[in-house]
């Protein structure tokens, strides 16, 4: 019997892993993208798992705009992604830091 | 079955007006030629005033709140307070930034339809009654600012500004996710208010700690979006990297927006664990002051010092949600409206000191400032005693708004550590006023101003807005008061 | 009855004078100012004595009262009035009269100086600081006369304020007053405290009440202190500072730096003996204290022995005079601590009288020696100034002592007065103030052999060069060869020596139809009280076997002070006049003692380390130490210093990864993760 | 064990996989594959929670528009794959380390094992439609403002996306049909009159000050 | 007559004058005139105020009440006692001094310079006038900008570091205050000083606010160990900003003690009372050393200040225990009236002191001891001047320097004669630094070729120090309406000391 744990957890574990994700990738913005798409995936999945177990459909009405929205936001990241390359000619993180201190 | 109520259309009007409005200038825009820009400008501003005076006018009864849409969107004093001023702020941001975009190359169009579409963004945040509505709305105005800071393409700066903002947006919008939907999970519901009626904090709740977790991811995207330390990291150089009118729309109008978002959820969904909330909120308002001020003194770049600034500033908000009472969040919400106020002033000047192919951001482009243009030098200085809050300015009575709302809440060892760091504070903000009144200027000539006699005038009377405002703030913290006494609920 | 008009005139005379000298001097030129202060001093000197005629023959009362308030706090009230009783009278007559020779004196004295009418202001200034100080009716108005002359004599002192010396001078002169001036102050503060009031028949009236005679305190816990006491030695405190008794005495020699005039009028006649005129008023609070009268005894006994000796090793003819005066007011003081304030106050005026002849007959001198001071440089004056010689001559001997001169019966009374006290202190004090008659003896013969005898060790230069003495008048001595002089030595114009004759003839003859009434026969009345205890009043004692000044004359010769005063003649013509060589000897074979007085026991010394340049240097370490090093160093720059450095170290913080940023992110996350799994799962 | 749970556990098990070599792999273009793959399991386990149609979605939204622009862009920016994988086993630890105690937290703050509810009966069956119109009820009544939103959200994706890489290079010969058609022969020859001398400069209209 | 809202016009007029100088002042010549128009026009409207005072009639007077934050609870109210309208009439009277005095010696900015001045005069008027806590806070603050930039313009080489030190040193104190005054508001739900009064405050909480105001009084006053910012800004400061910081903005403090501290924290102002009464020991022994030993004259003079203010401290704070301890409430009339009179004599002496180093600095440009020397030769006029203010600064009788600090002594003296010895020791240790000062500078031969080409006094430096010596003498002669005209306010200020007594 799968029960709200089992996705709950699978949430975490991916949650965990984008975390994971975004500390180890400490060079490439487009992993830290990804990584991050890998949040959001957990967040739906949560959101999935909890509206089947409440039997409330807004849970998924919400996955259904956070993927809208990750749309857009992917976008436009990569728009900015691609003019960030344009201008620096890298994607690395640790020479994007002219600002600091 | 949910029907669906044309009356709600009415409620959402000056939503509606200003969307229509921007599709139009859209549309328009399109057709216009380079020289015609003024047009969008013009339209632009028409449409954030009508969309004022819709906001004024249909502004419900004191202590009612008009719900539309399900409930999805709510129009009640706090609502039309932030909106109020969101659009005044947007409008400065349209008026100070005409010549300076002109002289950049970055008067198109596109900057004036994305600030249209994020202040869209930012009332239906204020406004929001559903976390899919405060999801959306916030998406809308971050969407459009990642591009507005971004919209320089051919600056490195801006364009690592945009990235960094970007990464570390679409991960604070994650977590808040995260946390909307352990509330979700918690509650069964979407809705703001249901929420805060239908969640049960008692200790042997089985949803406590799913919803002690999802408050944290609420806390985390709101402090994010707000700039408090330690989710703060974004917005120096976002300050810095942006160009100077999107800095000014990012620390003016998108804070106020934050401020809403921020009392929706913790204070509309959330209310009933305040006891948690106040407690994070007042560590993450300890280390916002000391940050902001802290870093503050080692910058020389004067718009990345606003940027700590501002953080400090919002350490300072967040102390009058400690509080965690209506009184609190009025303080707290005056004390955003008078840091917008501040703010634009601020990076209003250094782009009133900007010309073609010079920033005027460093401290030092200040010097002398008095010999050369002793009112500009005022208002500045006016600006700068007012962030630090010197009274008679306006700073001063957020500042005390703010302390009260602590002191009365019992934390004076808060009210204390904000006090030392305003102390740290002052020094900087003095060091604007040293640098244009007490060095030589490198350049003697008197100042060059921008042919815009408009942004002349309403720059000054921004500035002198904050030296009346210290005067006669009473109306303005009674709307406050009156805003939030009966707001939400 | 004594009009409030007169009074009023007599105190605001010289302050009008003053007035018009100082601030229009350019407008009324050198007569004019000379005029207008003259004026004021003589119809002040010539009320005065209309007062004090009044009061002695014409039956008047004693007059008493408050002409304004000067505040009103409360119950506690400060007044401006005057207290005129025959006390108050006959130093009226004194002051005016002493001031009013110095005023004509000065005509001549200061006739080339660029400051002629601001000398005049001042000394008319000065007359009226006097004359509130001694008409006052209570202590605010003590003080204030107190320090309004104490502020003269630093102007004064100061005069040739290009001199370094003079302008050193004149503020230790200050300083060391404003020591006397802070006991004096506190002594007033208790005054008020313990006796209730600031006026004076209210304080005296109190002194009757046993609750406050017997009243203690405890300022150190665990020691009762009577408050007579403190207040008293408070008090006397400021007599010390003011009439420049042991410790405090150093300033008056160094005060000679001023004009001779005012030597003269203030360091000799009046001003320092101020404080005796203070403790004499303020008898009915001494009476209540014998530790207190102990106290001022032995400090003037000290005083009248002690600086004395200094004077016989002096050269300058000044100091002499100034050391001298020292001793005499040594001789008051003690007849104050045994109770005979009538005749410290007795000896107050003969002293006023020869003292201020000798210091003008020196001045008077040292016009003829073209500003030379140096005795050694003098010799065979008088035939050149017979009437300088003659009156120096009269007194000296008068203040040797010498009978049927005003100073014997003074001097002699407070001697037998001495003798007669039983009081803690009086035997050290009878040995002092006999030692003492044989030196005042020895340097005053001194001062006239060297001076005026034996012979000329000046030289008289041929005038060569066309510059009189105009200039010498504020110019140190360096200027010529010391004992060169450009003229031969003269006599002094009339207005100089005419005040010389008119303080001569009291010098002689005052003592004879005044030591009757006012030693003896109660002429002060109530203004001087003796306590009436056993053995307290010895003037009374003594007065009992007074039959007239003839008779005390001729018993004069019958007692020691006589022949102590006669020896030290003896000695000093001998050594002086007969021998003059054989001072070197002396000096060889008594050369420690000698040294020491040289030295003036190195008093000036001990206060310079001690007080000035230790003054110095702890100012310089609070300052260089506290304010600069500890206060604004670690505290306030410090504090700026480490915001600043904090501010740089931690800026690496902010490192420009977009990784780091979003490490803190999800730290702060973890944090508060962390935290509110505390607070619901952990926490009690 | 039921056999939903054997495929859970599984779908569950590609998952994480998936996602671990999502940010481990070297290449931005396997990561990006791996997260297609991360994708479709995750879809897989949406469907055994009955959500046909976001398991639907989340492949053609993600797997078919987003993975693909990710992919795009990582193939476009021809990244110097070497230089951005320093670093990467001195963080590991790091990572791992907060990882964990993240997971940690979350599920003991989650509290998991109060979590255990056995799945109700499926709500949209129970309501008598499929997911897809379960859904669609509650999307067009209740959201239909913030569907309008997503709608905004898009546009504004475009707006700000196209100027932001649009760029009129200088100096490319491209064919353009548009202009092409429209074409008028006047526009073809141009007969220039040269005047005399030089004209006067044109005002500046733009810049004046209204 | 009666003027009405004359405290609103004392306020408000120089405040628009000062606008009016910034608008219509570009000739430098027509700021001048401007200022000092609307500076003796400010004065002559102060003397109403003394005149139209009723002593008879306790409590404030000439009050104006009118509601500015509703939801506070705080209002725009205007009062005074005998205590302000004291010191507003010093206000308004320096002030004017200090317009004359910067006629010549301010070049640049001229406008800038008058309009400061005459703002800052607006604000110290308001700060005595103001009977609401919010309002006085803001008058309190809102003085420090024009100081600020009075000292950071016009000031001396290192006036950046003088001019940021006093501001943020004084902020520190006042900011702790505010915490305060909120706190008193959330007791009271106002903000009006009487009801802060009778608030009610158990121990603790007096303890708590009594530093809370220790801090930003001893700042402003300042006293010891929170003094060294005002040597700093003195010596920085131009002639007219030391004169007025010196003879009126240090007031401010004292004036908050009277204001604050006494009435409101009675109880803890007693009980720490000695805190206070050793730090004013310290001030006038320590600094007194130190000053002693200053190589420039503004220092020198400044240090004096501290001391010199010591003694207001002192008076105030022994006659909490007069009143209270000893059952002596004349005495502590006494040492309340003396540390006023102290104020406002020091208003004078300083403002005088500090005028006359600017009459030598405009011609020498220098503030160094070492530089002058026998001044008197060759500016006899102004060395008489001089003189006589030294001799004030060292508490001369007849001279206004002196009815405070004898006051102060006498009523100490009832406390402890101890207090009152230390106390005494200024007569010496003021008389040291003050005479030795006046020797090396005034006295002597001509110091250097300098020095001796140096002019004496011309007209307007005449009329300013001569307006500075009639105050100083009138007050020392004759001290009575001084003292008349406060007594009703300090008699009920130490009846509410007695009354208050928990």
């Amino acid at each position: 019997m799968i029960t709200l744990a089992h996705f709950l957890t699978l949430g975490a574990v991916l949650f965990c892993i984008a975390v994971a994700g975004i500390f180890i990738n400490r060079k490439n913005v487009i992993t830290l993208l990804m990584a991050i798409e890998l949040m959001l995936l957990a967040v739906n999945t949560n959101f999935v798992a909890f509206s089947r177990f409440l039997g409330d459909p807004s849970g998924q009405v919400f996955v259904f705009f956070i993927l809208t929205v990750a749309a857009a936001e992917s976008a436009i990241g990569l728009a900015i992604l691609v003019v960030l390359f344009r201008n620096r000619a890298t994607i690395n993180v640790t020479e994007i830091d002219s600002m600091k201190g | 079955m949910i029907q669906f109520n044309p009356a709600d259309l009415a409620t959402m009007l000056p939503e509606l007006f200003l969307l229509g409005a921007t599709c139009a200038i859209l549309l328009i825009d399109l057709f216009l030629k380079p020289a015609q820009r003024d047009v969008t400008h013009w339209l632009s501003l028409t449409a954030l005033l009508v969309a004022g005076v819709l906001v004024w006018r249909g502004a419900p009864e004191q202590g009612t709140s008009i719900a539309a849409f399900n409930g999805m969107f709510l129009r009640d004093g706090v609502a039309t307070v932030l909106k109020v001023f969101v659009l005044l702020t947007t409008g400065l941001v349209f008026l100070y930034s005409r010549d300076y975009l002109r002289q950049r190359k970055l008067f198109v169009g596109e900057f004036y339809l994305l600030l249209l579409f994020a202040t869209l963004g930012m009332m239906l945040l204020v406004s929001a009654g559903n976390l899919v509505t405060v999801y959306l709305g916030l998406e809308l105005l971050t969407l459009s600012s990642y591009a507005l800071v971004a919209l320089n393409r051919d600056s490195a700066v801006s364009s690592e500004a945009a990235i960094k903002y970007f990464v570390l947006g679409a991960l604070a919008s994650g977590l808040l996710l995260y946390g909307m939907s352990m509330i979700y999970g918690a509650t069964g519901t979407l809705d703001l208010a249901k929420i805060h009626a239908v969640a049960d904090f008692s200790a042997d709740s089985p949803h406590r700690m799913l919803l002690a977790f999802g408050l944290v991811f609420l806390v985390v995207g709101s402090a994010f979006k707000l700039g408090a330390a330690p989710f703060h990291m974004w917005l120096p150089d976002v300050y810095q990297g942006a160009p100077t009118a999107v800095t000014l729309f990012v620390g003016s109008a998108s804070k106020l927006a934050a401020f809403g978002m921020t009392w929706r959820l913790l204070d509309g969904a959330m209310g009933g664990m305040n006891a948690h909330w106040t407690q994070m909120l007042g560590v993450l308002a300890v280390l916002s002051l000391a940050v902001g001020n802290v870093f503050a003194i080692a910058q020389t770049n004067l718009k990345r010092m606003l940027a700590y600034s501002t953080i400090s500033h919002v350490g300072f908000l967040l102390l009058g949600f400690v509080n965690g009472s209506a009184s609190g969040y009025a303080a707290a919400m005056f004390y955003m409206i008078s840091y917008a106020l501040m703010a634009a002033v601020a990076f209003g000047m250094i782009m009133l000191l900007a010309r073609a192919g010079f920033e005027a951001e460093e401290i030092d482009d200040f010097k002398g400032l008095n010999q050369r243009n002793p009112w500009y030098a005022g208002v500045m200085a006016i600006a700068m005693f007012s962030l630090a809050g010197v009274p008679p300015l306006f700073g001063f009575f957020a500042k005390l708004m703010v302390l009260k709302a602590v002191i009365d809440a019992g934390q004076m060892w808060l009210a204390i550590v904000a006090i030392v760091f305003a102390i740290i504070g002052l020094y900087y903000y003095l060091r604007v006023v040293k640098v244009m009144y007490f060095d030589e200027p490198h350049d003697k000539a008197a100042l060059e101003l921008p042919r815009d006699r408009g942004f002349r005038w309403v720059l000054s009377l921004n500035g002198l807005a904050l030296l009346a405002l210290g005067v006669f703030w009473g109306p303005l913290l009674d709307w406050c008061n009156s805003a939030l006494m009966v707001g939400a609920r | 009855m004594l009009s409030k008009t007169i009074l009023l005139v007599i105190v605001l005379a010289p302050l009008f004078g003053a007035l018009v000298a100082g601030l229009l001097c350019n407008q009324v030129g050198r007569k004019g100012a000379a005029g207008v202060t003259i004026a004021g001093v003589l119809l002040s000197c010539a009320l005065s004595f209309h007062v004090l005629y009044q009061l002695v023959w014409g039956g008047a009362a004693t007059f008493n009262e408050n002409l304004y308030t000067w505040f009103q706090v409360g119950s506690i009230g400060a007044h401006v009035g005057f207290l005129v009783d025959r006390l108050t009278a006959m130093m009226m007559v004194v002051v005016t009269f002493v001031s009013l020779m110095v005023h004509v004196y000065t005509i001549g004295y200061m006739a080339e100086d660029d400051g002629f009418q601001r000398f005049f202001s001042y000394i008319a200034l000065f007359t009226f600081s006097m004359l509130m100080l001694v008409m006052s009716n209570n202590f605010l108005q003590l003080f204030f006369g107190w320090e309004a002359v104490g502020l003269v004599s630093y102007l004064l002192i100061g005069f040739w304020f290009k001199r370094p010396s003079a302008i050193f001078a004149n503020m230790k002169a200050f300083l060391v007053n404003r020591v006397g001036d802070f006991g004096f102050l506190l002594g007033i503060a208790g005054v008020l405290f313990w006796f209730g009031s600031l006026d004076y028949s209210q304080v005296f009236a109190a002194t009757a009440s046993d609750l406050v005679a017997s009243r203690t305190v405890e300022i150190f816990a665990g020691h009762p202190w009577h408050v007579a006491t403190i207040v008293c030695i408070c008090l006397f405190i400021g007599a010390m500072g003011k009439s420049a008794q042991v410790p405090l005495h150093v300033w008056l020699p160094d005060s000679m730096e001023g004009p001779t005039p005012i030597s003269a009028l203030i360091h000799a006649a009046t001003m320092v003996t101020a404080g005796i005129f203070m403790v004499a008023r303020m008898s009915p609070i001494f009476e209540l204290s014998e530790t207190a009268l102990s106290f001022v005894l032995v400090i003037g006994a000290t005083t009248a022995l002690f600086t004395g000796l200094i004077g016989i090793v002096q050269n300058d003819i000044k100091r002499v005079v100034a050391y001298s005066t020292l001793s005499q007011l040594g001789y008051m003081t003690v007849a104050l601590g045994v109770s005979a304030y009538a005749g410290g106050v007795y000896h107050l005026m003969t002293h006023a009288f020869f003292k201020a002849l000798l210091f003008l007959g020196a001045g008077s001198v040292i016009v003829a020696m073209h500003h030379e001071q140096d005795m050694r440089y003098m010799g065979g004056l008088r035939k050149y100034m017979p009437v300088t010689w003659i009156t120096m001559w009269l007194g000296s001997l008068a203040l040797a002592g010498t009978p049927g001169f005003a100073g014997f019966f003074s001097k002699d009374a407070i001697i037998e007065a001495v003798g007669e006290s039983h009081r803690w202190g009086s035997g050290y004090a009878y040995f002092c103030v006999m030692a003492g008659v044989f030196v005042t003896a020895l340097y005053s013969f001194r001062l006239l052999y060297k001076t005026f005898h034996g012979k000329e060790r000046f030289v008289v230069e041929a005038p060569h060069h066309g510059h009189g003495h105009h200039d010498a008048h504020h110019d140190d001595h360096g200027h010529h060869e010391p004992g060169h002089l450009a003229h031969a030595p003269h006599e002094s114009p009339w207005v100089i020596t005419l005040p010389l004759v008119l303080l001569a003839i009291p010098s002689v003859i005052v003592g004879w139809f005044t030591i009757g009434p006012m030693l003896f026969g109660g002429w002060f009345g109530d203004a001087i009280r003796v306590s009436g205890e056993e053995g307290r009043d010895v003037l009374g004692e003594i007065g009992r076997e007074f039959h007239g000044p003839l008779a005390m004359m001729l018993h004069g010769f019958t007692q020691a002070p006589f022949w102590l005063a006669f020896a030290g003649f003896a000695v000093a013509t001998w050594i002086w006049l007969l021998n003059p060589g054989v001072t070197e000897r002396f000096k060889n074979a008594l050369r420690p003692l000698y040294t020491m007085l040289n030295n003036k026991y190195w008093v000036d010394e001990l206060y310079q380390a001690v007080f000035a340049r230790g003054g110095i240097a702890l100012g310089r370490g609070l300052w260089k130490g506290g304010d600069a090093g500890l206060i604004d160093g670690v505290a306030v720059n410090g504090s700026a210093a480490l915001v600043d450095r904090v501010a740089a170290t931690v800026r690496w913080l902010q490192s420009g990864y977009l990784y780091h940023y979003a490490f803190a992110m999800i730290l702060g996350l973890i944090a508060l993760l962390g935290g509110v799994w505390w607070v619901t799962h952990l926490a009690p | 064990m039921s056999f939903q749970l054997i495929c859970f556990y599984a779908f569950a098990a590609v998952t994480v996989g998936a996602a671990l070599a999502v940010i481990s792999v070297r290449s931005p273009v396997h990561a990006a594959l791996c997260l297609v793959l991360t994708f479709f399991s995750t879809a897989c386990t949406w469907l055994l929670a009955d959500a046909e149609f976001l398991a639907i979605a989340l492949v053609l939204v993600y797997v078919g528009a987003v993975m693909v622009l990710f992919l795009f862009v990582v193939m476009m920016l021809d990244l110097d794959l070497d230089p951005l994988r320093e670093g990467f086993v001195r963080a590991l630890p790091v990572g791992l380390v907060v990882a964990v105690v993240m997971l940690v937290e979350m599920l003991g703050l989650i509290g998991v094992r109060t979590m255990q509810l056995p799945a109700p009966p499926e709500p949209a069956a129970a309501a008598g439609m499929s997911n897809t119109s379960w859904l669609a009820n509650a999307l067009f009544s209740q959201f239909l403002l913030p569907f309008e939103v997503a709608a905004l959200i898009l546009t504004v994706a475009i707006v700000a996306a196209i100027p932001l890489t649009l760029r009129h290079r200088v100096g490319v010969r491209t064919q353009d049909p548009g202009r092409q058609v429209r074409v008028k022969a006047r526009d073809r020859v141009r007969i220039v009159k040269m005047a005399a001398e030089k004209p006067a400069m044109p005002a500046d209209a733009g810049e004046t000050t209204p | 007559m009666h003027l009405p809202h004359l405290l609103s016009l004392l306020i408000w007029l120089p405040v628009l004058g000062a606008i009016a100088v910034l608008v219509f002042g570009r000739q430098a010549n027509t700021a001048r005139w401007l200022a000092l128009l609307t500076a003796v026009a400010t004065f002559l409207l102060s003397i109403p105020l003394w005149t139209g005072y009723v002593p008879a009639t306790p409590g404030m007077q000439f009050v104006e009440t009118l509601a500015w934050i509703p939801a506070l609870n705080a209002n725009y109210a205007l009062g005074v006692d005998g205590i302000a309208i004291a010191l507003i009439v010093l206000t308004t009277f320096t002030s004017v001094l200090v317009i004359l005095g910067a006629w010549g010696p301010i070049e640049e900015r001229v406008s800038q310079y008058m309009a400061a001045m005459l703002a800052l005069e607006g604000l110290l008027v308001g700060v005595f006038a103001a009977t609401d806590a919010l309002l006085f806070y803001v008058f309190f603050e809102g003085m420090l900008i024009p100081m600020f930039i009075l000292i950071g313009i016009w000031g001396g080489p290192r006036r950046v570091y003088a001019t940021l030190k006093f501001f943020i040193y004084t902020f520190l104190g006042s900011i702790f205050m505010l915490v305060g005054l909120i706190y008193l508001h959330m007791k009271t739900g106002q903000f009006s000083l009487d009801a802060f009064a009778h608030a009610g405050l158990g121990a603790r909480e007096q303890a708590w606010l009594f530093f809370a105001f220790l801090i930003a009084f001893a700042i402003k006053v300042p006293m010891w160990p929170v003094h060294t910012w005002l040597p700093d800004a003195h010596v920085e400061a131009p002639t007219g900003g030391s004169v007025i910081l010196a003879a009126i903005m240090l007031k401010v403090g004292g004036y908050g003690f009277v204001r604050f501290s006494l009435p409101i924290t009675p109880d803890a102002s007693q009980e720490y009372a000695w805190v206070v009464i050793a730090m004013s020991l310290i001030a006038v022994v320590y600094i007194g050393y130190v000053a002693l030993v200053q190589e420039d004259m503004k220092k020198l003079v400044a240090y004096s200040s501290i001391a010199h203010m010591g003694f207001v401290t002192l008076g105030l704070f022994v006659a909490l225990a007069l009143a209270r301890v000893n059952a002596n409430p004349d005495g502590a009339r006494l040492a309340v009236q003396g540390a006023m009179v102290q104020m406002i004599s020091h208003g004078f002496v300083s403002g005088a002191m500090f005028s006359c180093i600017g009459v030598m600095y405009d011609r020498l440009h220098t503030r160094m001891i070492e530089d002058y020397g026998g001044i008197v030769n060759v500016m006899p006029w102004f060395a008489a001047f001089m003189v006589l203010f030294a001799m004030a600064n060292c508490g001369l009788p007849g001279t206004s320097g002196f009815v405070g600090e004898f006051m102060v002594i006498l009523a100490a003296f009832q406390d402890s004669p101890l207090i009152a010895a230390v106390a005494a020791f200024t007569l010496i240790i003021g008389a040291a630094y003050t005479l030795w000062l006046v020797k090396r500078v005034v006295f002597g031969e001509v110091g250097n070729d300098k020095v001796a080409k140096m002019k004496d006094l011309d007209l307007r430096e005449w009329i300013v120090l001569g307006a500075f010596a009639a105050g100083v003498l009138a007050v020392g002669v004759y001290p009575k309406p001084l003292t008349d005209l406060m007594e009703p306010a300090v008699q009920q200020l130490v009846q509410q000391l007695v009354l208050a007594k928990m």
